[in-house]
């Protein structure tokens, strides 16, 4: 059933328990790394997982989270996932509770992640605030070539950027760190100097809608990570759906990664957050 | 061992109509899905006559301890289910339950005898009950209605017919009762209550059909007393579900007097809960 | 301020019959409960005719995010209420309404009757939803037995009539409009949801009274959604309860239409919740 | 309202926290102490509390537990109250997993505690397993001439008798510790040696009731702590009832020592275990 040329690993049919080997701050965000025996090695970049704990998922404020909650994997090196994630809600804050040595219960990876950059054209990876957690493994694997385009809402946030390697642009709403600007300013920058490029972007529905703007300007490729509130992550629910110009799709099975022509709008309502 | 209506089953665990989509299941999880494969049985994603896109989003709310979902019964219709998704599902190595629900007795009628004309098929169910489409009145939370449809649809096929039957009743024992005795072969329930949750900031309905359905571990022992009340009155079969999380739940289901029990939003936490609660039970894995 | 039915209120927040105790809690807090007493309006336990000595233990038990009870309307009778409980009651620093519930049209007359004769009663709550005592057909699922109830009972008395609804019907709303067309000067909803759960290892029913009704957060999206198909159909205030827990609980209940909320299971985890609510409700407490 | 002579110490009418001050674990059981700077200092020996925990209270196996449950002051000294307690269930389980500085939310003290020996008579303790606990208050009030006898399944849950001040009898099921023998045994010598006694006991149902026929046959008071299902445990959801030979009464009112006499039989079923 696989599809030879789909950027989609097939995920084991269960739900499995990887070992977290360590928590850490990073400025506004959080990082878990856990040991994932279970699963194949090799997540493309742009699937994720459904994520909950073995232990205390539930009884948070009003006895939630009940569901597992999505997330794109930040990297995968030798067996271990790294995850990056900002504390939103009760099923984010009792992740950033995990403690080395506690479980990690996932089911992944799921979805189609980015496919190449367009024959012959530079990518360009456009990310927003959490939206740069799938740009990590994703610029590991196009090479540190790859233009890099991070916006932030302050230097706490920014502090994300230090996980790439290289330099990346940075621009913060605040100035706080790196130049104070919208990072869909140094998009338009990039494509006004050469505008032969794919873009890749993760982020919030607004910034994700200029940057779909912004390249079907410059008629140039846009891959877009989208987020919408998801129950099961492998197509059981069909609660997912965003609208495209086909009609509704289910954002698990046939995204999170979309070409930007195939959307009228990337405005999302009620999608994670 | 479990027999439903006639048709062996190697254990008792089905999965809920739309709560496993076998087809999507392959994509993510590839053919390894159907070596293990979850249920003893499998229930298809309620059809109807025409293709719907289904509600607009968001479809989903979290609630304490469960979901409501608003999905609105997106399908391709049934010619397209026929020819798309009928083949696909013939291939998995249990027998196929097809959910299907008519707006009209005529669409009903249609819908019973082209799917019950068709060998892969082995049983259908009525979903006389899903509250998330504007019908007007709801079928199955009325004796009468039920029975209406039942005896309208029973001579167009020798499929056995279960009817699942809606827990926003006034009383589902009832319901239960007239659907056997217009014909029908066994019954299903619950499907969801009705609910709704308000956006946080807005304090607008949160779902894009405005009111959803509640399921989960919150409706379980609502869930487990309808299914009491109905095994009490019939003598027909009852499928049982609800809630159903663990082989522990499952057994309450049973000890009620169901025959069979399904899993519905627990394979969202887990896509193996099927087997898990199988084993639980000490049932073999259906294949 | 709130008006229910021209009775003014201090703000709008009940509690559910049943789930506090005014004289017992004097037994167990003293009067530091009066002083800042939890609730804008009290409402006595359901009181029916004869003395009840109520369902065999156990009585409870805990689902996920709520309870199933089985409590069976214990009470002293109409007699030894007014007699006994109903002076204590009138020391409350807020108006009373009494809840009653009758077995036929003749029983809820005389309560009815005879409380509406008490200066101290300012509203009387009619009872026709409990799913607990068997009763054969439950009144308050059909619109023209409430109908029939309320026309009843409405010549009796002066006082307001609120109607309990039950959420166990087809169709909640249409049983709100009977009321109110039938002279109810408001309904109240959510009572709870019938339930049941077995014992562990005998795979028995639990409760002593076999069912019993499930309340708490896990059937606050479907008292909401009830609440909100019941107020887009009457002008009559409505009182709404399930699961409210917090300030924003209540405050959803509110955006729903609802004129008054009620606070019943969180009572027993926070004998203060209705303060804490009417506090984060930015309401003020009654006294 | 408070009967000047009953003894119940009224509760503030509202949840507080009392904060952790230690967590240890005593053999089979546990014992959590914590300061309750909010509550009434006097707690009547034989009263309780409706504990929860202000984190993570839900979310346990199945979701629970939702509701307070109620345990016996063991002792309360200065403020700082500690509760005894085996580990049957999720809220338990979670009340083991305190740890010195969290928050344990409680109502109380409720209900009616132990009455004094009847007049001329000497007091005889009688404790099976985890019901030693609403001894030990008894016991440090009563004084160290009180006569204690307690029973226990093995050694480890007999460690539970190092709490008591002096020499408690002790007697095991299989003779780990102490005589093997039913603590009813210990109180049948007792009563035939002198039965001028008040006998005050709290334990299983079935050793509730073998008590209160041995006191019965020998025609000495008894005072007995039941157990029953609570959810509220202040009389607001009438759950609690036992029968009595006055019909159902509220143990968490009317009790949880009750008078043997008023009672048919202590072998109450779907109590607490
Ligand atoms: C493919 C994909 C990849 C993702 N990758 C990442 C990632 O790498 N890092 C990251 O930080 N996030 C990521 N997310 C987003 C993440 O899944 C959500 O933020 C997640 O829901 C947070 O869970 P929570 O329990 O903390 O917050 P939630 O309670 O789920 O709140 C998040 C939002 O959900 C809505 N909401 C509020 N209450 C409810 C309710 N009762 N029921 C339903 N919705 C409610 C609101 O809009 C709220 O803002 C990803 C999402 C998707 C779909
Ligand atoms: C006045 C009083 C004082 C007490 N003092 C102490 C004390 O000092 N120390 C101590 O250890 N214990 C004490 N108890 C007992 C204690 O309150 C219970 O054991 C408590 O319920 C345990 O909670 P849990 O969640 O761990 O177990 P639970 O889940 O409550 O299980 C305990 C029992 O409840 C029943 N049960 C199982 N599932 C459910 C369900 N879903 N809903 C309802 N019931 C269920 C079963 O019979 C089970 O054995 C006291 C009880 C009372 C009434
Ligand atoms: C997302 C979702 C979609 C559902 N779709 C259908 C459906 O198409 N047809 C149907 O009969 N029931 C449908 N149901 C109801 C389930 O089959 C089941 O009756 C209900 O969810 C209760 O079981 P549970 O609590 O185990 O989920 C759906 C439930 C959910 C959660
Ligand atoms: C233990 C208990 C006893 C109750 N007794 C009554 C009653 O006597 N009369 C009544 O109308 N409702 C009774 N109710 C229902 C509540 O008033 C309320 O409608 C219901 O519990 C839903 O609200 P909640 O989820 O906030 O508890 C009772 C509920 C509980 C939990
Ligand atoms: S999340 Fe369930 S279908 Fe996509
Ligand atoms: S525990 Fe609620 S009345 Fe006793």
């Amino acid at each position: 059933m696989k599809v030879a040329d789909e950027p989609r690993t097939l995920a084991p049919p269960r739900r499995r328990t990887a070992h977290v080997t360590a928590v850490e701050r990073l400025g506004a965000y959080h990082l878990v790394r856990a040991l994932d025996s279970g699963g194949p090695q090799d997540p493309q970049p742009g699937q994720f997982y459904m994520l909950s704990t073995d232990e205390r998922w539930g009884g948070g404020a009003d006895e939630r989270p009940y569901l597992p909650r999505a997330f794109s994997h930040a990297r995968a090196r030798e067996g271990e996932l790294s995850f990056l994630f900002e504390v939103v809600g009760p099923g984010t804050a009792r992740l950033a509770e995990l403690r080395a040595g506690e479980g990690l219960a996932l089911v992944g990876p799921l979805g189609l992640g980015w496919r190449p950059p367009r024959e012959g054209t530079r990518p360009v990876l456009v990310g927003g605030g959490i939206g740069t957690a799938p740009l990590l493994c994703w610029q590991d694997e196009l090479g540190p070539e790859a233009t890099l385009l991070l916006g932030f809402r302050s230097a706490a946030h920014a502090e994300a950027a230090s996980l790439f390697v290289g330099r990346p642009e940075v621009a913060t709403d605040d100035g706080s760190a790196g130049r104070q600007a919208l990072v869909t300013d140094l998009l338009r920058e990039q494509l006004d100097a050469d505008p032969v490029a794919t873009v890749f972007a993760c982020g919030p529905p607004v910034m994700l809608e200029a940057v779909r703007l912004l390249c079907a300007e410059f008629a140039v490729p846009a891959q877009l990570a989208l987020e919408s509130g998801m129950a099961c992550g492998f197509g059981a629910c069909f609660g997912c759906v965003v609208p495209t110009k086909e009609g509704y799709i289910r954002l698990c099975v046939d995204g999170p990664v979309l070409d930007g022509e195939r959307l009228e709008s990337a405005l999302l309502g009620g999608a994670g957050h | 061992m479990t027999e439903l209506c006639g048709i062996p089953l190697a254990g008792p665990v089905l999965n809920g109509s739309g709560t496993f989509d076998a087809i999507a299941a392959r994509h993510a999880f590839g053919d390894a899905v159907l070596e293990r494969f979850p249920f003893h049985a499998f229930v298809s994603k309620t059809i109807t006559l025409a293709a719907r896109e289904g509600n607009p989003p968001p479809r989903l709310w979290e609630t304490p301890a469960g979901l409501i979902n608003s999905i609105g019964l997106p399908n391709k219709g049934l010619e397209g289910f026929l020819g798309l998704d009928l083949p696909e599902l013939a291939e998995l190595p249990v027998p196929l339950i097809v959910s299907v629900m008519g707006f009209s007795l005529d669409e009903l009628a249609t819908l019973v005898r082209r799917t019950g004309e068709r060998d892969e098929v082995a049983l259908i169910e009525l979903n006389v009950s899903c509250p998330n489409v504007e019908t007007g009145l709801v079928m199955g939370a009325d004796p009468a209605e039920t029975a209406r449809a039942v005896e309208r649809v029973r001579p167009l096929t020798d499929r056995p017919l279960i009817v699942k039957l809606t827990p926003n009743a006034n009383d589902p024992a009832a319901v239960a009762r007239a659907a056997e005795q217009a014909g029908a072969d066994a019954v299903s329930l619950i499907n969801t209550l009705k609910g709704m949750a308000l956006a946080p900031r807005t304090a607008r309905p949160w779902l894009g059909g405005t009111t959803g359905g509640v399921s989960g571990p919150a409706v379980r022992a609502i869930a487990l007393e309808q299914v009491r009340s109905v095994t009490t009155v019939v003598a027909i079969p009852v499928i049982g579900m609800g809630g159903i999380a663990t082989g522990g739940h499952a057994a309450d289901f049973l000890s009620a007097g169901a025959t069979c029990v399904a899993v519905g939003t627990e394979n969202f936490r887990d896509p193996a809960a099927g087997l898990r609660i199988a084993a639980e039970l000490g049932e073999p894995a259906a294949v």
